[in-house]
């Protein structure tokens, strides 16, 4: 049932996919200033929506596994967060070469690359810090804490990074103006195939888990005989 | 359509896709070690039964 | 009312079961032994019990409140695997702060009050770094007693004392039996534990085999319920 | 109510003795700002003008780092003789234990603080006292935020292995916001103008930084603490 809902997301994400690279390379029109470069914006853009739909993701599992206290929760929070680090990875590295060809430099201290980089450390440190417990009930309470107060930062971080960026200034991305509209439609269908693909993650991220667990139960009844 | 920074795009798509690529690596070599401990379990369960 | 009820307590370490189903009542007055062997869950019960742990299931009530209720642990004193004490800070300190913590009225009157009952009244101004194990050891007892709990949780009370320290506690809970405060305490020595206890469980691999009153066969033979139920 | 705030201080006295008594993280904390105080001068010329212009950067670094030794042992302190189970399963709420820790750590981090702001004042030569009641509001609304953070953290990673590891690297990257705050406010002040027009803005983010993490804490530490 699930392998079925996984092969028949990949699909849809698939034929999407291909669908928006045809009218975003043909049928969008240029934008004036900054050559081809500027459609890089269509996997940028969903990428980090993507990841933070992810951190939210585990922010509400990790609220739902301390008021339930089913591992089930932390392991959806888990899988939620390492997929969302890994959409976060393809949006900081896509920012650094688009940032290198429209302003000659790897890195701007631009307010949603530095935001973005800051959770980047925030959940990274999620990862390291699971790691580091054994038992698992105790892995599941402290990690869903830390991915509680991590989500709570994350605005916090981006209000602050916006004002402090806000008082240098600062290279924009597209020439002052509003974008045109079916640049935005398009971020939102490129959103889509995104979102199919990281609950695919998700989902084989979790089947995982749970042969994990799997696993370890027979050991130990293996062991107790 | 213009083509100036054209491969420049390209590295920026596939730089996007070779994170997610990276991170289902990590997933297939996860798989390997399930994979890997299932067969050790088999392997003790068959050792008992003999 | 029941001195402690437990039900239906189950406890995981993730998928491993360290408690299944554990129910039981203590009424006021009695010493129950927990026996078991090492891993078998008897530390785990006692931490639920202290309120240090949560089951996953079932309820717990001491005096029918939930143990992490501020009244219920009023009414605890545990005594743990460490002692539980500061070494940076003097004896009488030391207690003058578990004191305060648990809400006595006159708390340098219980600190100085207890040093005297375990021997401690000349040493209350040293620091417990400065100490033997066996004064540390009696100190630990000092401050799992100084608020008159009405229930007293000890995890393996015996193993590490010295001669003085057990002979101190043996009188401490005799008394306590004697003015009707209730025991539970975990142990795999048989002797000391069966000779103070009215009553015996015994837990195996999370589970209560067994549950019921001391008999004088299990004083002769601390060996007899352990071949009986030990192996389920 | 009165019951929470005397646990809290029974909890920030008993901390504060015997940190006193010992000085272990204090010593440790102090000597650690001063030496990293003297790295700097090595880093950009102490005498120059522009050393005002980045004071607040300055002086929050020293404190960070030198705040982390103190805060790494807040909890840590409570596992020799387990003592974190003796006070857990006191009558007293894990939300008392954790303000009167915070307290606490946070009269420990104003003391490091009054050393290491003087000493930064005569190594790069710089007036910092113009604004000093407004500075110093700063400094208790900046470092109240380190607390917060920090403690929580020290609770949450109290068993585990690699805890001194650990630590540094999950506690910054959540203390960004705060930290960026404290730096403005404290480069303006020392700059010698009071606070006010578009630096408030700076003001009421830390404030706000400060009241959202500590109810967080407070209403999550006990689901820390008890397993």
């Amino acid at each position: 049932m699930r392998e079925r809902f996984m092969i028949l997301f990949s699909g849809f994400a698939a034929v999407l996919l291909v669908r928006n690279l045809y009218v975003m390379l043909v049928k969008l029109p240029d934008e004036a200033a900054q050559g081809a470069i500027f459609r890089i914006i269509f996997f940028h853009v969903p990428a980090a929506w993507t990841a933070f739909l992810g951190f939210f993701a585990a922010f509400v599992c990790s609220i739902l596994y301390l008021a339930k206290r089913n591992l089930r929760y932390d392991a959806v929070s888990m899988a939620a967060t390492e997929v969302g680090l890994a959409f976060a990875a393809g949006n900081l590295i896509s920012g650094m070469i688009w940032g290198r060809i429209i302003w000659g430099i790897w890195w701007t201290w631009d307010p949603r690359l530095t935001s973005m980089l800051i959770c980047w450390l925030l959940y990274a440190g999620y990862l390291m810090l699971r790691r580091a417990v054994e038992e698992p009930s105790q892995r599941a309470r402290i990690s869903a804490v830390l991915s509680i107060f991590a989500f709570v930062d994350v605005p916090i971080v981006f209000f602050s990074i916006k004002w402090w960026r806000t008082q240098h200034p600062q290279p924009v991305v597209w020439g002052g103006g509003a974008m045109d509209s079916s640049y935005w439609n398009m971020l939102f269908l490129n959103w889509v195939p995104l979102i199919l693909i990281a609950v695919v993650l998700i989902l084989i991220r979790l089947r995982q888990e749970e042969a994990q667990r799997e696993i370890d139960a027979v050991r130990r009844w293996a062991h107790a005989l | 359509m213009d083509e100036r920074n054209f491969t420049y795009m390209f590295y920026g798509f596939a730089v996007v896709w070779l994170c997610l690529i990276a991170y289902v690596v990590s997933l297939a070599a996860r798989e390997k070690r399930l994979r890997q401990q299932l067969d050790g379990l088999k392997k003790l369960m068959e050792d008992r039964a003999k | 009312m029941s001195a402690i009820v437990a039900q239906d307590v189950s406890k995981y370490y993730g998928d491993y079961p360290a408690l299944r189903d554990v129910s039981f009542t203590v009424e006021p007055g009695a010493c129950l032994a927990m026996l078991g062997r090492n891993g078998a869950g008897k530390t785990t019960l006692l931490k639920i019990l202290a309120g240090l742990s949560a089951p996953a299931k079932g309820t717990v009530a001491i005096f029918g409140k939930p143990p992490r209720d501020g009244e219920a642990r009023r009414t605890i004193g545990v005594l743990g695997h460490g002692i539980a004490v500061y070494d940076e800070l003097s004896a009488f300190e030391n207690l003058r702060l578990f004191g305060e913590l648990y809400g006595l009225a006159d708390p340098r009157k219980a600190a100085a009050e207890w040093l005297e009952r375990t021997g401690l009244e000349r040493a209350g101004d040293g620091l417990v770094r400065e100490f033997s194990r066996g004064m540390r050891q009696r100190l630990a007892v000092a401050r799992a007693f100084l608020h008159s709990p009405r229930v007293l949780l000890l995890d393996e009370p015996f193993t590490a004392l010295d001669d003085r320290a057990i002979a101190v506690l043996q009188t401490l809970l005799r008394q306590a039996l004697a003015d009707g405060r209730t025991i539970v305490m975990s142990t795999h020595q048989l002797r000391e534990a069966l000779e103070l206890a009215t009553e015996v469980g015994l837990i195996n691999r999370g589970r209560l085999a067994f549950r019921g009153e001391r008999t004088q066969a299990m004083l002769d033979d601390p060996g007899w319920i352990y071949r009986h139920y030990g192996e389920a | 109510m009165p019951g929470f705030l005397r646990d809290s201080l029974t909890i920030a006295a008993k901390d504060l003795r015997s940190e006193l008594r010992t000085k272990e993280a204090l010593n440790a904390s102090v000597s650690f700002s001063l030496v990293i105080l003297l790295l700097f001068s090595f880093a950009f010329d102490p005498s120059a003008d522009q050393t005002r212009e980045f004071s607040g950067g300055l002086l929050w670094l020293v404190f960070a780092f030198a705040g982390a030794l103190i805060l790494n042992r807040s909890f840590a302190r409570e596992l020799p003789n387990d003592c974190l189970d003796a006070l857990i399963a006191s009558p007293i709420s894990g939300a008392a234990l954790f303000a009167g820790k915070a307290a606490a750590n946070f009269l420990l981090l104003l003391a490091v603080e009054a050393v290491s702001l003087p000493v930064f004042g005569v190594f790069y030569n710089i007036r910092w006292w113009d604004q000093f009641w407004q500075l110093a509001g700063v400094l208790a609304l900046g470092t109240w935020a380190m607390t917060v953070i920090g403690t929580m953290f020290s609770a949450l990673t109290v068993n585990l292995r690699l805890r001194e590891l650990m630590l540094p690297t999950l506690v910054y990257p959540v203390m960004i916001p705060a930290l960026m705050s404290a730096i403005q406010l404290t480069t303006h002040l020392v700059g010698g103008q009071p606070l006010g027009g578009d630096v408030l803005v700076w003001l009421r983010l830390l404030v706000a930084f400060d009241i959202i993490f500590t109810a967080l804490a407070l209403s999550l530490v006990e689901t820390v603490l008890v397993g």
